[in-house]
Formats: C-alpha cells, structure tokens, sequence
C-alpha cells in the first residue's frame, strides 16, 4: 500500500514485479496507466500536457482513495503513482496496481480508484498548443462514474 | 482573522496569484468568496460562475457552507482532471 | 493484437512497454497478469500446478476471443500470453492487456477477455502436493461472470 | 467412418489414452459417447456423468447433439480452467 507523488517517470514493469517479489498469496495482478494523448487535430498538435497539482492535499487524497479501497476489498497489495509538471504525447501520467487473491477484487478496487482519482485528486491539464494553452474541462461522465460504488462525496 | 487563500488552475490564472493571506470575518466558504468578490475585477471575474468551482477546506474537499473558523488554508479550484 | 501460447515465463512490464512503444493514441492500458497461488493449507503445501492445454484448439479460442473483444470495443492494441506446463507458486501463469483511448473500455475488454479465457479456453490445471494431485474444479461463479456479456456460447 | 478422438486432464487419465481413432457410425457427439462407452469399463467410467464433460468438433466447443459427420476430430474434457 503506497502512494507517491512526483516529476520524474516510473517504470510500470518494475512496479509490478515489485508488487509481487517473493509473495506466494496473490493470484490476480491488475494494472492501469494513463498516457498522454496526442491531438488528433493535425493543425493544432498537442505540444505538451502540463499537470498541476495541490502539494499536500494530493497525497492525502490519494493515500484516503487508496486506504478506502484497501477497507473495500480484500488487496494483499495496491500502488497508485501520479506524476504532475510538463508532459509530453506518450508519456506515462500515472498508474495504479492492485493485487488480490481472485480477479474480481483486484479489477474493482483497479477501478475504484480510477474513478476517484479522475474526479477527486487535486490536479489539473493545461494542453499546451502552439503558443495557446487551455484547461482539459472535467468530463460528467468522469463524476457520474463515482456512483456506482455508492458514494459521492471526497 | 487571517486566513491563507489557495487558487490553482484558471483560478489561479484570473487571480494572478497562487496563495494569499486574507484578513476576513467569514465564517463559511461561500461567505470568503464574498469578501474575495470585493478585492477587484480579477477576483469577480474568476468567481463568476461558482457551480464551476471547488474549494478544500485544509487540504479535504467541502461544500460551500462548509464552516472556516479555525482553518489554516481555504483553497479554490476547477472540478478536478486527475487520472 | 497478438496470443501467444509458451512454457517459458514472460516479461510483463517489457510486453507492456512494447504495446505502446511509439504510439501517441493510447490513453489508457490494463493489464492482467494471473499467478500460481500457495496453499493455505500448512500441511498440503502445493508443489506444483501443471497446466494441460489442447495444442491448436487453444490458440484458436484465444484468437477468436481477443477478435470479439476487438470488435465489441474500439482497442488500439491487446495482447494475450498464456503458459502451461508446471509452474510454482508465485510464478506467472498467463497475462492479458488492453489499450485503448479512453480507461472504460480498456478495463471493460480486459474483463471480458479474463471471463471467457476463465470457462472457455482449454486448459486444465491439475495441482500437485506430495505425491498427491488434484484437478481444479471449474468454478460456478466463473460460468455466471460469462452472463454479463450477454453471451454464453463459445 | 473413422475419426479422431482426444482426451483431456481426468478423462485422459481414467481412459488411458490421450488420443485414439475409433470407428464408428454415430452421427453426434452424443451416440459417439455411447460407443465409446461400449469400449470397455475405464470408458463407462470416464463418460458415467456427462454433465461434467464438454467435447470439442474440429476444435470447435459444441453441444453433445452437435454434428460429427465428416468431422476430423472430437475431443472430451473437463469444464476449462484457463486464465
């Protein structure tokens, strides 16, 4: 169970072997990341993703998703990484892993914790265009995905 | 009493400052955003349309009529784009 | 789109590294990966899991899986390995991903990918603990998860 | 005609072959059970309870009233446990 906050990439595939280094208890291994994407405007090409973030209340929110998932769902391991500054087409944004006994665990708390990062994880999209920026808007069907676990608040 | 401002993203764009310290006697969120109102044009521009702001009381997430008294920080923001 | 059918382990964090090498149209991988689980049970420790398959038959079932997957959602690349042979706790039996722009229908193919190979790839895991060995049972919560799909054929 | 029968896992085991060719005239997979299990007492064994058995049509899985004609192998198991 960890969660960090950073400029710098990761390596998913290390990530993952680490999860389950020297453990015999775990049967299901889920993974999600999120990469940018480019623009699929070729007269206005996305030059870079810049990512802010609140210090301070990212960790705290992303360690409150994490511990509830962890108090949802029987996860021997879980890892959420969510990197903020300037991104550019391809790169890693971030990625979460969960690790259970059977499948159906581990690919629920996976999206959990994808839906309250997308809408409750303080960071912000600037796509950089050109010299023009502007801010990737919050999508309703991002916020209309926290229902389902039954639960809207942060 | 005093209390420091947070804003990020367009907030902090229109505002043209990321954190400030504000003497105010509010004691809800929507109550310091009033008084934020009355600092200048910049400040009613960005709270325009408040439906469209969120705001974290040290650090957690609240309601507008969430109580202030005793917070160390009161921050503004867009809904959230992480993921 | 890819299967691959092997005794030899496989590297999950370079095949996922390889799936989006290059490309700027991914916005979202998931992965699965499936491992050999211990015994709970001190006294019956398992040794080993061997896994049986029908040479032929389960290239064409993964095939025919990962084509439906493909053509029920709109996936920029998937990717199914699956071992057999003996394996030990802790080891990596089979692996799937999925990529996609957007992480609902990345989770969503990688979900409906793990419930068909679970009841309808031929495999057969027999586990071996002393001299002793067991079959593993099918499970009847795996034959319902196939429902969801609104599919239950092959 | 003659066609090609496998087994898998434990009905491998109880009949003893992984493969043979059996001759016969059944025209399903059904009335290819049937004979099969006239093939001796480690056959009926292995067929006492075809509920727990699925077949397979030129790799294909298939119901036990599926057609075998011209079929180039039929193969038995036990429910999968892929994944």
């Amino acid at each position: 169970m960890a969660v960090r906050v950073q400029t710098e990439d990761f390596d998913l595939g290390a990530e993952l072997a680490q999860l389950r280094e020297g453990r015999t208890d775990i049967g299901a291994l889920v993974s999600f990341s999120g990469l940018v994407r480019g623009s699929d405007d070729p007269d206005h090409p996305l030059d870079v993703m810049e990512l802010e973030h609140y210090p301070g209340m990212t960790e705290k929110a992303l360690a409150g998703i994490e511990a509830e998932a962890t108090a949802r769902w029987n996860l021997q391991a879980s890892l959420i990484i969510h990197r903020y500054g300037p991104l550019r087409p391809g790169e890693q944004i971030m990625m979460v892993a969960t690790a259970s006994r059977h499948r159906q665990a581990a690919f629920e708390a996976a999206e959990f914790l994808m839906d309250f990062l997308k809408s409750r994880a303080p960071f912000w999209k600037k796509e950089k265009s050109g010299g023009a920026g502007s801010w990737v808007d919050a999508r309703v069907s991002d916020e209309d995905a926290l229902k389902r676990w039954g639960r809207g608040g942060a | 009493m005093a209390v420091k401002v947070l804003y990020f993203a367009w907030l902090r764009e229109r505002i043209g400052e990321a954190s400030e310290v504000v003497e105010t006697n509010a004691k809800t969120v929507a109550e310091l955003v009033e008084d934020l109102r009355d600092r200048g044009e910049e400040y009613e521009l960005a709270f325009a349309d408040v439906s469209a702001i969120r705001a974290a009381v040290d650090q957690d997430l609240v309601e507008f009529d969430a109580d202030i008294s005793g917070a160390g920080e009161v921050a503004f923001f867009p809904p959230m784009t992480g993921g």
